[in-house]
């Protein structure tokens, strides 16, 4: 306990936290700061970069085995039923309708790749490193959370029908091509890439995480001060609950491989955390009806806050304790 | 100068349907369109804006299409399927163009 | 298909004032508003551009806001008061739009 | 409020020659416009977006001027010669102008 | 002499210099280089989170004491004050009406954070370094000089109300919130922090700030190109007067305080300096008919290069003597 | 042969090769990755910064003699007379009219400073350096290609006067006055300046060329989906063959002006290389009629992937056997 405790306080005083808490706090005050949207774009693409890149090459010092094809499997089964259990404790805990209950839960099983970037590197500082290829697994999780919503939907009557350019649109978004189009590039290229790039990418890595996690701060207070009135108690509950629940899985997924502690504290932390970018986006083809400020207030508002804060400090322990690592 | 009669039609659409859009505009014969971006807004749905965004959910796009007349109807049909759940505006004034014969 | 008479107001206006507009239309009742960015331009007070600049100082926003016929003079009386003193400009156009029940 | 006739023309137009024409109107006596950046578009000559671009050559921009419809002609034949050989559109809608000592 | 000559000499071949030259060189001669406005303002962002995060950093490595209250004391002290001599000067020496003169006045009684930045990198060249609550000091003095400017005018008698709406955006700008928050993150995280993120905030820092200057030289040129007809002998003038004079008051500041040759030397920039982003924006809401071209193009094309070239290493080279540092 | 193909290979297996080839791949799978305009401008202004001061500092260290005249002249001819050449063999080999086949012509007879840049990578990594002032040879050889294409074009009758706007903006585009205005401050700051800013333009380099080369590769991908039925079997072999060409153009400038290996090198690229930038801006000024799709997709989709695999492999193993380097 006493080890959470100092570990979380350590991670409360970080700079990448801290840096949150600023945007949060700029945001809250209605100051005028803001990262241009070109600047946040780029930051994101940074990030991704580079932790592909460095997942790949970690992949191809260490070498993989059958653990790779299993972690992804677990990963996809994560992704597909964390939504059914979101949707039914959303039932439960709160007023939301099918639409809106489908539409949130859909952004918990699909992953934060920030969460995971935090936790990374809370993970180095605490002098462990997951397997590489989680960035892989972290991939492959973005995906299926979105079909899993769609189908309890059409369950309920509302069909829904998933058509094909939503589906390639949303399994070739973006991150998850620049993700694992850098993975790919950092396992080719191994350490000699590394060696080329790496003080590009691994240098002033956190200090970028700063400067978006400032804007991830700023988005989220904005987000937070227009649409708090939304967050009823159920709801924040719930925002906080169901990461801790999704950890467990994660927990469970990990330790069922044989993962290291790096590795299962990782999928603890995907699986606690909650898309705020692919899956809002996906939400808002698919199911135009659900309110976006619920999801992503409670996504950007509440869990994505926790997590940073308390969850990754937390998953960090319990990992550690599990795998006596 | 020669001008020609024609419709301005603006559609103020979610950036996550553009694609969707255009698309339907093309196969509703419509030959061209500009795209503008949009920096923010507020509607029933509440005020956005794109600082600082990376996700392309809470954003929106303004598609200008110039058209002869006889096409607006058509176009409006082809737009109206693709905003019809979304939010969004669509609005549409006369207007003289030069150089017809592009339209 | 169905179309409504309404206005089309496009409101040229310095960026350090558009959170004022923008808040004044609201107090007049506008349900709604977009938010353009503005690259550059020139008028009696000279050229600008946007290109390089990090102050909100020399630059403008264009707002535009499609409302229902009435709603007109007290959306130009409320933007007129917050233009006033300010550089910038006000246009008014008619227009039809889509889903009258949105405006 | 009291509001004056006048013309909104809006000039869409490769970027590369966005100076040329700007320079033009002053030359013909346009006493101020504005310009829009433009996201993309496509026309008779194929699709384009500026993403990622960092060439000025494959975008355009929008040019918009708010004129007593007196100087439409002068603005418009000045313009024409611009865009002549260049793709672009030209469009001119009636509106409605506030402060006409503006223009 | 000597030592200011080589300084000063020194100085102006230095990259950041050189940069800036480049940027007003373009500009003069018509060419399309340009850097996007989104870029610029993610520049800015850095610089601000650098210089905030190293002087609180800085400040956890030697403590602080009164001094420091001082020093905050006796910024705002100055930003209040040098904007009546600044007016009082202008009336005498340009033909600028009430409107014009408070505006312009209100920029020379803030501060220009890049000039800050510039002079902190010239002494630490030089082997000096001034109290890392220096940067504090930069942000209490950015706000005070607009309500004197608008004293000024009130006294006139064209009253000008400060609504509590332009008090608050002044008040919580962009760059006075992140200065301030990444002081305050520097300072908590301390050198554990500062070791995080060197690679990002030190390492690369007087290369992004050479990108800055060639867009400040850029913006500059293109301004004066257009403007500098409106630059009577009186205002050139004053362009290169008034920060002279800002920065003895600013060396009397410091040496009563106490402060290091560095923090002398920073006091003297500080004062000496002249806003060309928070003051624009608070002068075009609360006065709009002051001329815009020609506020900025003194504080921008005058006084900004003036400090840059020739001004730093005169305070520098002052400061040392006074304080036999 | 053997070395050139491993060459080739160990190339094509570089983080920055795979780079541009993700951003290819994403654009045929019709992904939505993409980067903000302003950000690929940014990354493009880093990029001219840093090569033009790497040169002009490596001037500076060792010095200049009259190869640095003979080279510019040299430059110039090359530039001035290969688009005669292609404009020759695009007649011959392909059924463009005068107007595209001049205004195809003027993109070869120029260069491609991305091209170029990589082609220094590739050279540090084989551990050649060529002369620092083969940045200001590049620079001198990016707008005379345009006057030879318009010459080319009065001559088969269709009079197009250059006007002395166009001239202006071609001889004063943003890339060639950053890349010869930094080239000028890396002279003048030497190894002093380059100390300083060091960690910002060197040490950084090749991860953010990666990232540029991915938001090429996108550019390029999405250009070839669109445009790539334009391409004719004639003009795909011209895209491959005019490199060659041009390749042994500047072989022969540089052996004849006794460049070191890595000189002669760049001076194979430069000719080799296609403009993307400067010139396609510039047709569109002077000959709107000619089709853009058919100069971007030669220059960007064909020629410049085959420099970047294949052909800088190749011009270094010739270079190389011809100095005996
Ligand atoms: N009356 C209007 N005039 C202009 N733009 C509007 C209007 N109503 C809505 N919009 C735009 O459409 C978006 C969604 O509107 P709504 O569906 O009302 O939430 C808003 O955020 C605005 O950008
Ligand atoms: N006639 C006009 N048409 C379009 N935009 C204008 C017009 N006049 C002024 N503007 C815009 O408003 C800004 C300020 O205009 P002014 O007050 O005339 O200096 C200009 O820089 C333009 O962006
Ligand atoms: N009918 C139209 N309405 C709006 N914009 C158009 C139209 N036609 C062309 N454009 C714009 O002008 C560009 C060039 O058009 P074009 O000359 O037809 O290739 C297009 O890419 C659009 O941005
Ligand atoms: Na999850
Ligand atoms: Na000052
Ligand atoms: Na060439």
């Amino acid at each position: 306990m006493d080890a959470i405790l100092s570990l979380a306080a350590d991670n409360l005083l970080s700079p990448i936290i801290l840096s949150f808490v600023l945007g949060l706090a700029a945001a809250y005050a209605r100051s005028d700061l803001s990262v241009p949207e070109a600047v946040a774009k780029g930051l994101s693409l940074y990030l991704l970069f580079a932790i592909g890149f460095k997942g790949g090459a970690s992949v191809a010092a260490h070498g993989i085995d059958q653990t790779l094809i299993l972690s992804l499997v677990a990963g996809l089964v994560l992704s597909f039923s964390i939504p059914v259990v979101a949707f039914g404790l959303l039932r439960v805990m709160s007023g939301l309708d099918t639409v809106d209950a489908a539409a949130v839960a859909a952004h918990y099983g699909s992953i934060s790749i920030v969460t995971f970037v935090a936790g990374s590197s809370v993970l180095t500082s605490a002098g462990l490193e997951g397997e590489g290829y989680m960035v892989a697994v972290a991939a492959v999780m973005e995906a299926p959370a979105i079909l899993s919503a769609l189908w309890l939907i059409a369950r309920s009557g509302a069909r829904r029908a998933m058509d094909g350019e939503l589906m390639r649109e949303v399994m070739l978004n973006g991150s998850i091509v620049l993700l694992v189009g850098a993975f790919l590039i950092g396992w080719i290229t191994g350490a000699d890439g590394l060696a080329q790039i790496e003080s590009f990418i691994v240098a002033p890595f956190l200090g970028v995480l700063c400067l978006f996690l400032l804007d991830m701060g700023l988005v989220a207070g904005r987000g937070l001060r227009q649409s708090a009135r939304l967050l009823t108690p159920g709801l924040l509950l719930f925002g906080v609950v169901m990461p801790l629940i999704g950890s467990l899985a994660g927990l469970a997924a990990g330790m069922l491989i044989g993962l290291s502690a790096g590795g299962v504290s990782l999928f603890m932390i995907l699986a606690a955390s909650a898309s705020y970018i692919a899956v809002p986006a996906a939400m808002r083809v698919a199911l135009p009806e659900a309110n976006p400020s619920i999801y992503l207030t409670l996504s950007l508002g509440v869990t994505f806050p926790f997590n940073l804060t308390l969850g990754i400090p937390i998953y960090l322990a319990i990992a550690r304790i599990a795998t006596g690592g | 100068m020669q001008t020609h009669k024609a419709k301005r039609v603006e559609i103020i659409i979610e950036a996550v349907m553009e694609k969707r859009l255009t698309d339907a505009l093309e196969g509703a014969g419509v030959t061209g369109f500009t795209v503008l971006p949009v920096r923010g807004g507020s509607g029933r749905s509440g005020a956005w804006s794109r600082a600082g965004q990376v996700s392309r959910a809470g954003g929106m796009s303004c598609v200008v299409s110039l058209i002869r007349p006889e096409k607006l109807d058509p176009l409006l049909e082809a737009a109206f399927k693709v905003v019809e759940r979304h939010i969004g505006v669509v609005s549409v004034t006369d207007c003289d163009v030069l150089r017809a014969e592009r339209f």
